[in-house]
């Protein structure tokens, strides 16, 4: 056990875990004043209840079973069963950090990736629907996916590859929130009334956080402090760094104005398209593919448009546009120099065998996510019901469902 | 000259704008306000003790609007701000003496 | 006694306050508003699209004073809140049956 | 029907509240105001920098009330709001020409 | 000197003082706007005042004549005197961690566990008798507390253990909340205005901080980057979850709201009641320890009814009984096989003896905390003035006190 | 490649990222509201650009020709040219840390320096000409003065030292502060208007957040988990702490008040005056240091009347001045018995030479960034323009510039 790895991947475990607040914020600046409780409330119980169902069942089924090229981890590690300060089962996997360590630091995915999903569905979920769906989620959905990509499963033994999340986070919850939202519908006065975010500060300093906990989430799933940490962590600085301005070039050609919540959007796009080639891509292509993800999300916000779905914070255009970008852009610029675990793309000459298969990958996991959150979805929405009424509505999701209220200034 | 002030629902700011625009309205003054009444308040929670929240938000139009206008204008702010439901607040008239307006100093109903 | 009520620009409050100090004025009571008038709305962008705020920030004042002293305090109003552009505002001037001063329960213009 | 405006310290709010309601008033309409009058501003320090901040935080009360209710409102707005020390506010009434309950189009004393 | 260690223990150090600002906005949104930088003050005063005092005579105190099973560390290091970069006086103990980087972590507690009473006292403090007393209190009640369990004093010889500060830091700061709260009693309108929280956000956001903060607390606490510390980061994640969801259930099962503040209520209350067991119990226990700390604490918001206290942010129900219980907790479910130094407690077979070693611990730390404290407030009560007047009460501290206003608008 | 070391400086570089989204809410609490949001962008923006320009041209400039007692580092790695996971650079000059870390690390320093310039010219700056300001500056003043003292340039090499950036950093930003205000005058209403901070809770936040990113910032600076970074940490925790205890002296000799402001500001006075010497002084000295920069700095506030400057945020009383300080300070507490690659200072018996480097080393930074950065300002002020118009300034920057509003309730 090497103690500078284990303090890496503790301290990445930590930032990944701030991450969650850090969203709750990026979105919670965005809802208007009568919802923002609600939205933190759902980023926080997702950091209560999924902990608990990770422990519980959730990192038995994505990394039981680990490398079998399978579907599903099983149940061995339920429970934590096995998993001790001593115990080995994924040392050979992670390089040996202790196993306690390794499966917290995926409960951190596992925790704020179905919160991603509060984004597309904001000011309109019932908390006890939404408390039933995640839950349900991360056992049917994140964590098969999980399985197939992180833990050894199908996706992995195919070729494909997922550095920190591409597809088992972003597409995943991108994919989950469009079902969603089919399901649930626009808020009410969509599209007449104007809905601005009520207090983009908040949306800023979640921003902030988001960046800062993404070096974790990145460079931590090197599970080591070495030099492909180094550069995935370089490359979750500067890939959102040109998202950044990517966006905001696109903002400028567009109209008259570049803004701040342009600023943090296009970083956060350039954080997504990055996340699945941290660790495999060097500096230049970090710096397309995020310049890159910066003006496709932008272009992708049409999407809700188009199909007339209130995705009301833009999960479909940032992380599922920005995931699937990052995911196949992987098939293009991977770099053997940067990660002998990997085959060159594309454009570094090794083919395209390796983006053949990013492209089966996204499109399994989207589909699966898809039609799965679907069915989840619409059994809640048909039984104990995952959209409030309009009164609550009206007044409000703070109020009705939490008895709270954001600002008490009298 | 009068002013028409109306105290509604926060959530039917838009359509009561929109009215008063469709009732020709040139000009209005809105401010937020927290309001008392039939309507009872609401219940909320700190940790674990249950207080009343006696004010519930609302917001305050006020327009000035010749006196022939009034009428309409009152009609049209009932049609948009009704829900039915207790607490869509009121509306009241008073007469307003003289009206200025700053940036040219028009005076009366001129400065509407 | 007369009740004058100025909504004015934000950035010029510094100004209405010290032209009312100067035109005598011993209090007065000042709230934030939206106003919605021929000053057109500005355009706000959120992630791509544009829409119109209709709703300019500005700031009202309400002054209770003597009858006599309408005018100069109208007038010192108008010229320290003009900036000439449009959206500068309204005064208007409305009635009051009685004042009293809670500390003292002094009445009517005494109570100014 | 009158119109009672008050105008008190924040921290009386709840005991004017109370006596609003002990007095039979149904409803109010309750705002943020800040305040300008014989109570001095204070003093804030802004790195080294001592600058008076001339507006004091206030609220201010508004209850449409029947005329014969008048005398008795203000008694108990005075009674609640008064600390004693200046800047415990006014009370100012003003008359209201008519008064419309949104919810069901009552008119006058009826609407209150 | 192990590098990996050491990068840990730095950024642990780091994490911990971060928790102090996390905390001043836990309690700052809770108070009225009129108060809210008064508290922020309290807070962050606490980092300048109590820095000092710990390199001057808090450091010594605690952890001079370490592991003499005594009182009382003395006065040999301080102003930190024979503290360098390669001194060795606490090796032995701390695993080879540089001398002052062990001084600068253990600083970073003695920092936030004074500023936890603020919580009790919002609204009220006099700012001078504030300032004495937190400065008196870090070296009279504090720093020889620290020495009987931290630095090898009377209860670590006994026997009884304390991972990283339920006796230390929650029960000692508890019972001195209790103590103050007795000297200044309640706040002007206490019990019949409602004095709602002024802004929940920001004590989400606090809550975010000090979750992400008290990794570093618990897992840094191992002083190493080694399993140890992966089981108490572990544990510090699912405890606080585990309590969420007990709080959340019990206010559900009383009323209809599940709210905001109850997320981060329980989510504390499982912090502070893992934090004496973090090291020393499995996962299994952690989920238990947490959950019922959710419960428990969430129950004891009563007691300030039943004394007829004003402990106006729950310092008592939160600190002081969730230290209790989760310090009598690791008397139930210590674990051996987790850390090799803790004998196993009651329910894994241990048989009673570190249960009682617990209590009497517990016990000792509440009553010598509690009388000590009254007598400091008591003394500066009568002296200086620990409480403002009415007058200061009514217009708010932050005018009065700092001449400042948190918001303005105008 | 030690993994310790590679996992400090990791976690401290994305401390150092963190504390540019810190310094944006430091600054942004301190303006009108109708300004926030600008603030807030032009920090963020400085991520995006920065970041970008490092990886292109800064890197080299200020690392190309280590070592070689110049003025210019040239264009051998522009474009990150020759870094990669296996390169060894710098490896001579940075102990063993992969070069893309190295240069990772600096590039969060790049980032900030820049963006302190934002706080004395609050409220007044249009944004393009403030993006190519900083992008200028960035390579024409940052990076060959980093190449001077950093870089091995010929400030390091006639033997002045500066540990984490007192010279790079602060006085460098501290000058061209001075000179942007000289190009572009005092705010509209300077003077009559008292323009209150419209929310001082998000600058106790920012200066929370840097304060905990200073961390990364002074001990990060030593490259290794080691014990000069054990020193440097604690008296990044001291120096601030004695430092606002300093400030908050003269307060309450001056007037009656102590302010939160105070506190804050202080602190980071602290954390200014400490990062020259983070490094290279005992525990003694750094409260000392700390100590006496709180109370210079509170003094220097006096520079910005009696020169008649709108330094809106009092970059100069803190930056430019708590950084001479520091500077010059250093050469007289320097310790070599705390680093040994430093020569005792004055005061430790080792005569005035490295006090007379600092001294010219200061007084050469602030001459060159103050006459170059007047000529850049000044130039973009005759082109595209610097400053916003009259109504612009009115109406407010978030509105006029970014079609954007803070906070929007209703
Ligand atoms: N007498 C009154 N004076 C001033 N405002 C009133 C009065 N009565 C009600 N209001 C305002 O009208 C709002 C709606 O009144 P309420 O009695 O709740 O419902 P409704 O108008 O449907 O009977 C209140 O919240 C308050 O703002
Ligand atoms: N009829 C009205 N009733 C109440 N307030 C009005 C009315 N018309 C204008 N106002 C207020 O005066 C402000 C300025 O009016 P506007 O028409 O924009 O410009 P101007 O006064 O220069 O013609 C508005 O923002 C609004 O607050
Ligand atoms: N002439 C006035 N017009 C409108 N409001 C006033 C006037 N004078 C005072 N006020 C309001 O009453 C408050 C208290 O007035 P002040 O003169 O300070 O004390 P007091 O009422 O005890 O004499 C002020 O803060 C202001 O809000």
């Amino acid at each position: 056990m090497d103690s500078g790895n284990i303090a890496w991947v503790l301290i990445s475990t930590a930032l990944v875990l701030f991450m969650t607040p850090g969203l709750a914020f990026f979105y919670g600046g965005m809802v208007r004043s009568k919802n923002f409780l609600a939205m933190l409330m759902q980023n926080y119980f997702a950091m209560g209840l999924l902990a608990v169902l990770w422990v519980l069942f959730g990192a038995s089924i994505a990394f039981g079973n680990l490398g079998d090229g399978g579907w599903f981890g099983g149940f061995d590690f339920a429970g934590f069963q096995d998993i001790t300060i001593n115990s080995k089962q994924f040392a050979a996997f992670t390089g040996g950090i202790p196993d306690p360590l390794f499966l917290a630091f995926q409960m951190t995915f596992a925790i704020i990736t179905p919160a991603l999903i509060t984004g597309a569905t904001a000011d309109r979920l019932k908390f006890a629907g939404y408390a039933v769906l995640i839950g349900v989620w991360l056992l049917v959905v994140y964590s098969p996916v999980a399985h197939w990509a992180f833990g050894g499963g199908w996706i992995a033994e195919m070729g494909a590859f997922d550095f920190a999340g591409g597809l088992v986070v972003h597409i995943n919850a991108g994919a989950a929130a469009l079902a969603v939202l089919l399901v649930i519908g626009a808020r009410k006065g969509h599209g007449k009334e104007p809905m601005a975010p009520h207090a983009l500060p908040w949306t800023l300093l979640g921003t902030g956080i988001l960046w800062f906990g993404w070096i974790g989430f990145n460079a931590g799933s090197a599970l080591a402090a070495n030099a492909i940490a180094a550069q995935a962590l370089l490359n979750t600085i500067i890939a959102p760094a040109a998202a950044m301005l990517g966006w905001l070039l696109v903002e400028k050609l567009k109209g008259k104005h570049v803004t701040t919540l342009g600023a943090a959007s296009g970083a956060v796009a350039g954080m997504v398209a990055i996340t699945p080639c941290a660790g495999f891509v060097g500096t230049g292509p970090s710096l397309i593919i995020g310049f890159l993800a910066g003006i496709i999300c932008y272009l992708a916000l049409f999407i809700k448009e188009a199909a007339k779905l209130d995705d009301a914070l833009d999960v479909i255009a940032v992380h599922l546009v920005g995931g699937i970008f990052g995911s196949i852009a992987l098939g293009l610029f991977a770099d053997s120099a940067v990660n002998e675990i990997i085959p060159d793309g594309l454009f570094l000459g090794g083919g395209s065998d390796l983006l053949v298969d990013q492209i089966v990958a996204v499109a399994a996991v989207f589909a699966f996510a898809l039609v799965a959150t679907y069915i989840i979805a619409k059994a809640i929405d048909m039984t104990i019901g995952l959209r409030v009424d309009e009164e609550t509505e009206d007044i409000g999701l703070d109020q009705a469902l939490h008895a709270e209220t954001a600002y008490n200034n009298l | 000259m009068k002013k028409i002030t109306a105290v509604v629902k926060p959530f039917r700011v838009d359509e009561v704008k929109e009215a008063l625009k469709g009732a020709g309205v040139a000009g209005m003054t809105v401010s937020e306000v927290q309001g008392f009444g039939r309507q009872a308040g609401h219940t909320e929670v700190y940790r674990g003790a249950e207080y009343t929240v006696d004010f519930v938000p609302k917001v305050k139009f006020e327009v000035i609007v010749d006196d022939a206008e009034v009428q309409g204008i009152v009609d049209a702010i009932v049609t948009s701000a009704k829900t039915g439901k207790i607490g869509d607040g009121k509306i009241w008239v008073t007469s307003v003496d003289e009206l200025i307006r700053i940036r040219t100093g028009e005076l009366g109903t001129d400065a509407i």
